[in-house]
């Protein structure tokens, strides 16, 4: 998961306040829009894999100027 | 009343200010007391070299600003010329350099945004765009992830509002390798009576702020853009802005149904500095006072300090002064437009900029201290020893080459390459205007309802730049001049971005000197107002500066939209002629600072081309005449890789071959590269043109009568592109060279694929 | 009587005055309509016209949709009359549920302003009734988000009703991956509701409409439209 | 979260991908790209709170044609 940091401006997020509040969901504070990546990673124990990812959010997923990331490990069985 | 009084500021904040010493003892001796902390960082931003142009300020003075068509010169949002009729174009082109730098897809599109602003602020529809934009060697895949991201940027922004981008310049060189260069330039019209200006009057009339809410971003952008990048300042970056080109469109749309209306006295975009500078400036202008109510401001963000408020640089904001009782009307037009807007002040009599919050006064300066204090600087010049470099003999090098693998590595080249990657992500059609758009020698837009045309092109220094600022400057200005000629139209008016390292370096003050001399001399001698302009400076990275980089936008007329030329040959048969002399420079050829000798030796070094301008504008004089009367089939200008490259380009974007003999026979004892320089030579005053052959006798007489060179050099056809007895190129393998310059190196395997 | 466009504005348009051209060169008249007025204004045909509705966000025409002009527009399709969507309009008319499908993200990933050539698969819509079935049409197309994907039963569905109105093809009208410009299936380039009185179409005829600009081919369907339109009994 | 179907080519996923490939993360199998939306919802219980925003996803964040959605509701101390 992606998203803007929080002091920077998020136009996209404004629009989709402004239209679920116009569609009727008054009760929708702020809206903020971000990206969900997934990724497949092949076979590594949890912690290294963990290492891993952290690396490629910094070095590609994320533009850390203006985005911050977190993310989730799921184990996936093999079929 | 003012609480205690403020505790003098340390050296440590004065450096976040980048206030000198002598700037903070100037600023007490007006003020005649310690500002507070508000204060001087309203101070810190408007005295930033960004907003005052304090280095130099003193030279832009040379430049002629006069002309019989100038309705508005330098110091508005943007130059403005007369088109006749009542139609005006508004025009400025601006640098977003550091930005860009840092976050290239935001940095470049928001530079874009503050461009549009600055047009539509004046009343005018923007009706067009230009960018020039500069990186290091494409080899360099952080290189190439910095250009293709501004150019996401660029066309994004554009794309998204619908104003067309109709052309550029695209230049890659290891010297931007750390700092590249984003210019964005912005076209506009507008009717005589909806020009607007920047000026506040009328005590007790409202002070309007409209658009985005307002943000904790780009606090400080403004010193921010006047010290040089370094591994420092990338720490203390501020906030980047994100750019709402949606949020833009619906304010250029609101405040163009507004411009006009008897009861909008000023209006003014946001830039650097934000509610600061846009409101100090505005009611500078009008030699009023302003209140500013910060607590009316809307914010994006909580606990936001009167600080903050008045230096965010947010985006898509405007301000405008509005006849007092009209207040509501206007909020209304904004609001239809979705668009929230504030009461936010009021003019005063007392030439002060003074900031309530609740009531109370938090700052109050005159505005005579904050807008034109700041003393100016005149920085230490001195020119570099470079005489063994200007000295040097460029043709007696050994070629690495054979002619033929030199002209193809040019046409490979991404400089003299099709930049066509680049424009087709940009939209250069929205508007239902563009005639001719990007890939020629110019874009032409025609103008509703009359038979005349715009036409506009962007152009740099030569790279002999950093030899010879002055000569390379006056260059540029002649190129751009070439580029209008070619489709047939006249200059009106320049707009320049000067981009340059830290002037505090004597060399680099040097050039920045001789660069706007010969920026001054060049618009002279062509008769051409320069009447607006950006200044950037700082372009540096550990030490090192850019190249000096003027970057010039020239808008021109095209009286005869109907005898619009392109710069592809059109037709078998027609006869090729080199129209200026057929060599230049003491040897006849001149390859220094060339494109060639950039490839082949990776070097920059001999005279600069050689510049003659009275006979520039006798020659573009010519062309235009013989243009406008229907005498030539095509007109290009030799430019960038010389007359090999121009005559492939010919043949490129017409379809069609041509052989030519070369322009001049071979000396006796020629240095090893004559036959380079007389192909690839960059010297200046030429154009290629081709003609019907039973038009020949008309186009002779109308270049003697212009006192103008013209000489037949081949003909159109076939699928060759020839200079006889020294080297030919099959057309389809110069397509597919030219054609895949920047996109094999970009994206090789998807180039293959496609 | 002049036949009557209408041309939507919504915030972020922009081909609105584009298009209010080309319909005045083809000799009818263009009014406005404003997204938050309900009101047709007698309008014979909606043009959906292109821009950034909305700014895109989200989705291309996703919040445009909930404007309520589009239930005017709605009706007035339920009712048989015309509907124009262009570019950003098409998009608005997925979005809406007024046409299949949907309009992605260019393959190439970048935005694309380039001329396109169109081959016309079907007369049988008044937007087309003036071509031939085959002619190849020279109109440019200028999006990020064009490329046209359905489910493989909704595709079989317009292919079998004939519902498929242009695809993008070489100029002697074959199809090919290279003439495709954003990766849409099957070179999809503009689609019809079952009726065939609704066409979104990603690329813009309105800027086809002058020879001066590059190519008159769009010109013909406002031209067949008008034709259609002035042919019903009154 | 809204990522497109699995069905829908996905080209941005695609250019990840290989983009963490050439970068020197062989491990990763498949990059898809979707969107994260983050919404403050103001004051009900959990259970309607989830049929409200499923509606939301439904009507406006999710176009069904090409994407799929799944949401988490954490509450949030009000200060
Ligand atoms: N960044 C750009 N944006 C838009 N158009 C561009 C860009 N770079 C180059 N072009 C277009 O490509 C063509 C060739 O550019 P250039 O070689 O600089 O022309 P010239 O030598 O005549 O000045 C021009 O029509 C120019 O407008
Ligand atoms: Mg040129």
């Amino acid at each position: 998961m992606v998203s803007l940091k929080e002091v920077v401006n998020d136009p996209q997020g404004l629009v989709v306040t402004d239209a679920l509040h116009s569609l009727g969901y008054p009760e929708v504070g702020a809206a903020r829009v971000g990206k969900f990546i997934s990724l497949e990673v092949a076979g590594q124990d949890l912690e290294s894999a963990r290492e891993r990812v952290d690396e490629m959010c910094r070095r590609l997923l994320c533009n850390g100027v203006i985005e911050d990331y977190r993310f989730e490990l799921r184990p996936v069985a093999v079929a | 009343m003012r609480a205690a009084p403020a505790s003098p500021p340390t050296p440590a904040e004065l450096r976040e200010l980048a206030l000198t010493e002598l700037e903070y003892q100037a600023l007490m001796e007006q003020l005649g007391r310690v500002p507070n902390r508000l204060e001087l960082g309203m101070l810190g931003a408007l005295w930033s070299e960004h907003c005052s142009y304090k280095t130099s300020k003193a030279l832009l003075r040379q430049l002629p600003s006069a002309g019989e068509r100038v309705v508005q010169g330098p110091g508005e949002n943007a130059g403005v010329v007369d088109l006749g009729d009542d139609l005006l174009c508004c025009f400025k082109i601006e640098s977003h350099n550091h930005p860009s730098a840092i976050e290239p897809v935001q940095g470049a599109a928001t530079g874009v945004g503050g461009i549009l602003r600055d047009v539509f602020a004046m009343g005018a529809r923007p009706v067009a765009l230009l960018d020039g934009i500069r990186f290091g060697d494409l080899d360099d895949p952080r290189q190439r992830h910095r250009f293709a991201r501004v150019v996401e940027g660029i066309g994004w922004y554009g794309n998204c509002i619908g104003v067309p981008t109709v052309g550029g310049e695209t230049y890659f060189d290891d010297a931007y390798q750390h700092n590249c260069l984003v210019n964005a330039m912005c076209v506009g019209l507008a009717r005589r009576d909806q020009l607007v200006r920047a000026r506040a009057s009328g005590p007790g009339n409202p002070l309007l702020l409209v658009g985005a809410d307002t943000g904790r971003d780009g606090i400080h952008g403004a010193t921010f853009a006047s010290v040089q990048l370094d591994e420092a300042a990338e720490g203390r970056r501020p906030a980047v802005q994100v750019g709402n080109p949606f949020l833009e469109k619906c304010l250029l749309e609101a405040c163009l149904e507004l411009t006009g209306d008897p009861d909008l006295i000023g209006l003014q975009d946001c830039g650097a500095a934000g509610l600061t500078s846009s409101c100090a400036e505005m009611a500078h202008r009008g030699g009023v006072g302003l209140e500013i109510a910060v607590d009316q401001v809307s914010r994006r963000e909580q606990g936001m300090t009167p600080y903050e408020v008045m230096l965010s640089e947010s985006q898509e904001r405007m301000v405008l002064v509005v006849q007092r009782g009209s207040e509501d009307r206007f909020r209304a037009a904004f609001q239809r437009w979705g668009l929230h807007s504030d009461v936010v002040g009021r003019v005063i009599e007392e030439p002060l900029f003074r900031i309530v919050e609740n009531g109370e006064e938090v700052a109050s300066v005159p505005l005579q201290v904050l807008v034109s204090g700041f003393p100016e600087r005149h920085p230490e010049s001195r020119a570099p020893d470079i005489r063994s470099l200007l000295s040097a003999d460029p043709l007696e090098r050994t070629p690495p080459w054979s002619l033929e693998e030199a002209w193809l590595r040019l046409l490979a080249s991404p400089n003299c390459g099709d930049s066509h990657w680049v424009w087709r992500q940009y939209d250069h059609q929205v508007g239902d205007d563009t005639v001719l758009g990007p890939g020629g020698d110019a874009a032409v837009l025609r103008l509703r309802g009359r038979g005349d045309a715009l036409a506009l092109t962007v152009d740099s220094a030569h790279r002999s730049a950093s030899l010879n600022p002055r000569r390379a400057t006056a260059i540029a200005v002649a190129e751009a001049v070439r580029n209008l000629a070619c489709v047939g139209a006249e200059p009106l008016g320049i707009t320049n971005c000067l981009n340059f390292g830290d002037p505090d370096r004597p060399e680099i003050m040097w050039q920045l000197e001789e660069a706007v001399a010969g920026l001054a001399e060049a618009a002279l001698a062509m008769g051409i107002p320069v009447v607006s302009g950006n200044v950037s400076l700082y372009n540096q990275f550990d030490g090192q500066g850019i190249p000096p980089t003027p970057t010039l936008g020239l808008v021109g007329l095209l009286p005869d939209l109907s005898r619009r030329l392109g710069a592809g040959f059109t037709r078998a048969g027609d006869l090729v002629a080199l129209v200026g002399p057929a060599g230049a420079g003491i040897s006849g050829v001149e390859l220094g600072g060339s494109e060639y000798q950039r490839l082949a030796h990776g070097v920059l070094e001999g005279p600069a081309p050689e510049l003659d301008l009275p006979a520039e504008a006798r020659s573009a004089a010519a062309i235009r005449a013989a243009i406008n009367r229907g005498l030539l089939s095509s007109a290009h200008d030799c430019s960038l890789g010389g007359l090999a490259v121009t005559l492939a380009e010919s043949a490129l974007l017409g379809g069609i071959g041509a052989r030519i003999k070369p322009p001049l026979g071979l000396p006796d004892r020629p240095p090893p590269s004559w036959h380079f320089g007389l192909l690839f030579g960059e010297s200046q005053g030429r154009y290629l043109v081709s003609l019907e052959p039973s038009q020949l006798e008309a186009v002779r007489a109308l270049f003697v009568e212009h006192g103008t060179p013209f000489s037949t050099l081949g003909q159109v056809g076939g699928s060759v592109i020839a200079i006889e007895g020294l080297a030919e190129v099959g057309l389809e393998v110069a397509r597919s060279t030219w054609a895949g310059a920047i996109p094999e190196r970009l994206e090789p395997a998807r180039a293959a694929r496609s | 009587m002049s036949v009557r466009f209408g041309i939507a504005v919504f915030p972020g348009t922009w081909s609105d005055r584009d298009c209010a051209h080309a319909v005045e060169l083809a000799g009818a008249e263009a009014v406005p309509l404003w997204h938050a007025d309900r009101d047709l204004k007698g309008s014979d045909v909606v043009i959906l016209p292109g821009g950034f509705a909305y700014g895109d966000y989200l989705r291309a025409g996703a919040i445009a949709r909930f404007a309520p002009l589009m239930e005017a527009v709605q009706e007035h399709a339920q009712a048989g009359g015309l509907v124009l969507g262009i570019c950003n309009g098409f998009q608005v008319l997925c979005e809406a549920g007024m046409l299949p499908g949907a309009l992605l993200r260019n393959a190439s990933l970048q935005f694309r302003c380039q001329p396109a050539c169109l081959r016309v698969e079907t007369t049988q819509t008044p937007f087309l009734s003036g071509c031939q079935k085959g002619q190849v049409l020279q109109v440019p197309v200028s999006h990020g988000e064009g490329r046209f994907y359905a489910d493989r039963e909704t595709l079989a569905q317009l292919n079998a009703q004939g519902r498929v109105a242009l695809r993008y093809c070489e100029a002697d009208g074959a199809l090919s991956w290279e003439a495709n410009p954003n990766g849409s299936l099957e070179n999809i380039a503009g689609i019809l509701n079952e009726r065939g009185n609704v066409l979104g179409m990603m690329p813009h005829p309105e800027r086809a409409c002058e020879l001066l600009l590059g190519s008159d081919d769009g010109m013909q369907l406002f031209q067949s439209a008008i034709q259609h339109l002035a042919a019903l009994p009154a």
